[in-house]
């Protein structure tokens, strides 16, 4: 167990001393699941009241079909992004393969289902009568959409979470996409991934603590954001 | 019958089925600056009605008219006429936000200037006796305190047809003669409609114009207040607003 | 047999466990490289001396390192890998026993077939790295201090060369599959040992740029996990596993496996 | 993209035929993870459910902990429960490295924190209100507990989905302490990796699939339970 | 004062504060099989109380006696006691489940046989005139309808001590009628004590022997129920129970 503690240590010193090459795939990590998470709950969260607003049995396939694509394997919607980006494939003209932009797209594309799911599950319990009180009371679609989901942001504020934990801990998908490549598409879990491979066990767990660490800041953000989004 | 022009909302052939018809009504007027109660037993199709009224719950068949107009089915055209009207439920809800901001919400989705949605949410909470509790997490309010709140908000931007469903029925005497006055002052002084559905015979006495009796569905009885309670045509209509009906 | 061994059959990863009537008395763990089982060698060994013992092989494929690794904790009983200077170093310190050189292959130097960096013809690698760093032609690093990796790297010294850093030089810390799989989306180089680039020849583009230095020479060893540090690994079916691999019918074996109708491994040392 | 074609049919071919191979990989597949829900949801919808009953100004650091471990990213997860079962680790002994029982454990570490997270969430949108209508009905605590829970089921089944998803759709942690050994521990992420790591995108997008026709089929049976739990 | 074994409950010295102090009461006697109504204004603190009795909210101090013994903190012997009570909230809350089901929980929760729960069962949802909306989702009620089904539910267990926060709020006059009646059989019959909330000053007059009249978190006056509307002994009581108290 001494060879874990040397590991986290390792690891906290790496960061203390601000290593930049650390620093700068913590940085990546932020911004490829930041990004994705953002543009997945811009997706996510009106899809999900709208399907939350529609009656139960409405929706029941479209619900199952949601939930089977949370379970979506990460490393086949990387290779699926992987085809279709390839210089072979549909969109391989774009460049985009082995860049930052694909592991945004494949992240996108493993949260939204996450998100949309569990903001129409937190809507469910409430949203109608939201909904119509809203409606009585001349409020437009948008602002309908708005009271809605601030009734229910508690929910809402779990749907980001889970979504942003899925991708920032996910490391299939932008393992392929993105190709690992030191200084430019490396993030935490890949490096987490590569430590293990080379056998620095204690390492890779050190690293891991360290995204932890930030998953755990984030979410306090995240938490007080949404305490005072509306009196709290 | 009178000149068309004055009927704000009529109601033509309307039907709502769940597991079985819970409304049927062939025909029903609404003039502008009214009061109208609606009695009736428990089940009986009151709160559908308004419901309906508000666009909230589509009826099976028949079409609705708003100053002679039919509703158009979605678009900006219904939008315009839903913000006109308003319904306070009989099942009291208040969003998980101030009082004052409960109040305010209505005024904000009309893209009211702030310093009249200030202005008017402050008199508001004044006259419903709120002033203190503006700040409050609506949802710690008592039952009556959440009543009052989902009136001031109703009212806040005075729509043309005000819909009222048991909108007394956690208030003691004192605030329910507030809210009563309240009311009578807003037709009186707006000409705005009101229908109010009341399980309190005395209250729809005391201040409506019209009374309209619902029983399984079906609009038994309408006439001018006096009659119904004094003089009413129907056997029915007689024994529950002396409360002994038998069910 | 040879013929079953020569087909697709083997890279078939879900269809390469049919249970023979062998009646399994036993089970030993065995930690490779995925080199070795990626193209299919152990599910061709491996049956074979199920049927004559009755001990099943259970294979876990790693990064060399992590094989290592898991080796030296005790979680395998017998290892087969290819880094020999690690190897030999472990075994002095003893924490392996009985390591043989089982096997070898050669590493290559693959490219895209346009060739721009002009390295057809040129018969050193030491000489193709310099064109590649020249040119500034991408090249992909396996970049996980695997032994790979490490001859790589060993090659850029000798050639004088730092690519750490420089923007045609990708390290991207995965596999040998992988890199091939970057290097072919991204037209680069990279330095491969041949078995991977055969087993995977079918999904890529690259073709051999530079192959037969001397240089390029790729040993594998067998070893088991020392007893002494680890006592309740299966010490004697490890050594009947090495034994296997070190006869006439194991090194015959070997020498017969083939993918895609080429020859992956040689039994034995290489330089001999 | 016809090759993508040929991968999905051979993965399809494979399972019509009734390949054993795959049908066992699918089967442990679903026992690992089926069993780790299990487990998870055992002890995930008591815990969230008591959490979702706390006020939540109470319970704010342990929400934020519990979103956190959402984030765990599974190769740490793997690589810490190995080394516990490692031989030289403290439950060395029992020997369960390598086996069934260790990617169960692993699973249940990763599926436990989206459980009682997301039933909290669920159960905070009216539990305390029925709660307390429960206890005044005069409710012990296990009816108290089930009454609650049962009036939040649709949001405790998508817990248990979210759940699930992760757990089947996961590679790094059960690579890890399987090993992804053949006709032993390997599962159907693990093999999807292996063919990828061959070269063999199609059939691993085509095994990509039959997972996810598998988690529809469960998640329909979810349903359908949640359905008929309480008349509708 | 009379013979102490008659106290159902007892509380003494009970305070609770939110953001202010919103319930005082030095002491409070309920004696068994009585029916007693309790008035005051909105926001007056009558919920709180309730709720403080069905030890639902605890108190900021003070101590509650059951039976003259005071309530433990809990284990088995504050279930046993809970058990012995009920209290019909006045923000109506039906189970998702089905009427007949609702009205059976707090038979299920006693473990009473299968048998005696469908035959309760069947005779209150009679009483309440329920019986064809038995299998209906609780969900789908009209208002009245679903504040028959918690009365129903709340007197189906034969509680000693019965609280109602407003139960009649949403029913017209003749099911009022019928909700008190069975209320009043119920104290007399089976000596079941009744605490009533109701803003229908009539109403306490008609069923409650004696009355609480609280304002502002503090019990003004406590009385047989004649006294309290006849001659009170404070000026705000005859100005509440006359309807005509100011806020
Ligand atoms: N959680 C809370 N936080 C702050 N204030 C509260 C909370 N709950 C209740 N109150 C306040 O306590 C006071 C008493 O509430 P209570 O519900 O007992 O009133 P009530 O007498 O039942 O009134 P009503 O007739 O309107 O139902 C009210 O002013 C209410 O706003
Ligand atoms: N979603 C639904 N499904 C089935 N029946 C329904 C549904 N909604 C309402 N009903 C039934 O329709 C009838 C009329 O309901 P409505 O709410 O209009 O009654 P009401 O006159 O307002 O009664 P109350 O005075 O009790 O509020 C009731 O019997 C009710 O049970
Ligand atoms: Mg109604
Ligand atoms: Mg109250």
């Amino acid at each position: 167990m001494s060879r874990l503690f040397e590991g986290i240590i390792e690891a906290f010193r790496l960061i203390i001393t601000l290593n930049p090459a650390l620093l700068q795939i913590v940085s990546l990590s932020l911004r490829v699941s930041g990004m994705a998470v953002v543009i997945a709950a811009l997706i996510g969260i009106p899809l999900g009241a709208l399907l939350g607003l529609k009656p139960e049995k409405k929706t029941r396939l479209l619900n199952k079909i949601i939930f089977t694509f949370m379970g979506m394997p990460p490393v086949v919607a990387g290779l699926i992004i992987y085809l279709i980006l390839s210089r072979q494939g549909p969109l391989g003209v774009l460049g985009l393969l082995y860049t930052p932009t694909a592991m945004i797209i494949a992240q996108v594309f493993l949260a939204s289902p996450i998100v949309i799911g569990l903001t129409m599950i937190g809507i469910r319990a409430r949203g109608c009568d939201v909904e119509e009180m809203a409606r009585s009371l001349g409020a437009g679609s948008v602002l309908i959409a708005w009271t809605v989901i601030m009734e229910s942001r508690f929910a809402i504020l779990g749907a980001i979470i889970t979504g942003f934990s899925r991708v920032v801990a996910e490391v299939g998908a932008v393992m392929i996409v993105g190709g690992n490549i030191a200084g430019h598409t490396r993030v935490m879990t890949t490096a987490i991934v590569l430590e293990t491979r080379k056998g620095n066990f204690e390492l890779a767990i050190g690293l891991g603590l360290i995204l932890l660490i930030i998953s755990f800041i984030i979410n306090s953000g995240l938490y007080s954001i949404q305490k005072g989004g509306k009196n709290g | 019958m009178a000149n068309h022009e004055e009927f704000l909302i009529e109601l033509k052939g309307i039907r709502k089925y769940y597991d079985r018809e819970v409304l049927h009504v062939e025909q029903l007027l609404f003039k502008k600056g009214h009061v109208y109660g609606v009695i009736g037993p428990s089940g009986a199709g009151k709160s559908t009605l308004l419901r309906i009224i508000n666009l909230l719950t589509p009826p099976d068949s028949g079409t609705l008219l708003f100053h002679d107009r039919p509703i158009p089915a979605n678009g900006a055209g219904r939008l315009a006429i839903q913000r006109k009207m308003t319904l306070v439920f009989q099942k009291t809800l208040l969003f998980k936000d101030s009082v004052r901001n409960n109040v305010a919400y209505g005024l904000k989705a009309r893209g009211f200037p702030r310093s009249v949605i200030d202005e008017r949410v402050g008199s508001l909470l004044k006259q419903v006796g709120m002033t203190d509790l503006a700040a409050r997490r609506a949802d710690t309010l008592s039952g009556g305190e959440a009543q009052r709140v989902t009136i001031a908000r109703a009212v806040a931007f005075e729509p043309e047809l005000l819909l009222l469903d048991e909108p007394t029925a956690n208030l003691d005497p004192g605030n329910v003669e507030l809210i009563e006055e309240m009311i009578t002052k807003l037709a009186r002084n707006k000409a705005i409609t009101v229908v109010m559905v009341t399980h309190n015979v005395f209250q729809a006495r005391r201040i409506a114009d019209q009374v309209i009796f619902i029983n399984q569905g079906r609009i038994v009885e309408m006439g001018p207040t006096e009659k119904i309670f004094s003089a009413p045509d129907h056997e029915n209509t007689r024994l529950f607003v002396e409360g002994r009906m038998v069910y | 047999s040879r013929e079953a061994a020569s087909d697709s059959e083997p890279e078939n990863g879900v269809d390469d466990e049919t249970p023979g009537v062998v009646k399994i008395t036993d089970r030993i763990i065995l930690a490779t490289t995925t080199s070795t089982y990626d193209c299919g060698l152990l599910d061709f060994l491996n049956p074979l001396f199920t049927e004559k013992t009755g001990i099943e092989v259970q294979v876990i494929s790693q990064g060399t390192g992590a094989a290592l690794e898991t080796g030296a904790r005790g979680d395998a009983d017998v290892l087969l890998v290819h880094d020999r200077k690690s190897e030999l170093k472990l075994v002095e310190e003893g924490t392996f026993i009985d390591r043989y050189d089982v096997m070898y292959n050669d590493f290559i130097v693959v490219g895209p077939a346009e060739d721009p960096a002009g390295v057809d013809g040129v018969a050193s690698a030491v000489e193709a790295f310099n064109l590649i760093a020249a040119g500034e032609d991408i090249f992909v690093s396996r970049g996980d201090d695997s032994g790979t990796n490490r001859m790589e790297l060993r090659l850029w010294e000798s050639a004088g060369i730092d690519p750490e850093g420089q923007d045609w030089y990708l390290s991207i810390g995965q596999g040998m599959g992988d890199t091939l799989r970057v290097a072919d989306e991204s037209m680069g180089y990279t330095l491969t040992d041949r078995g991977t680039y055969i087993a995977i020849f079918d999904s890529v583009e690259l073709v051999i740029a530079l192959e037969g230095d001397p240089a390029l020479f790729n040993q594998y060893g067998v070893m088991a996990v020392n007893p002494k540090e680890h006592p309740h690994v299966k010490y004697n079916y490890a050594l009947l596993y090495i034994e296997f691999l070190m006869s006439d019918e194991g090194q015959n074996l070997i020498n017969s496996f083939q993918v895609n109708g080429e020859r992956l491994f040689f039994p034995g040392y290489g330089l001999k």
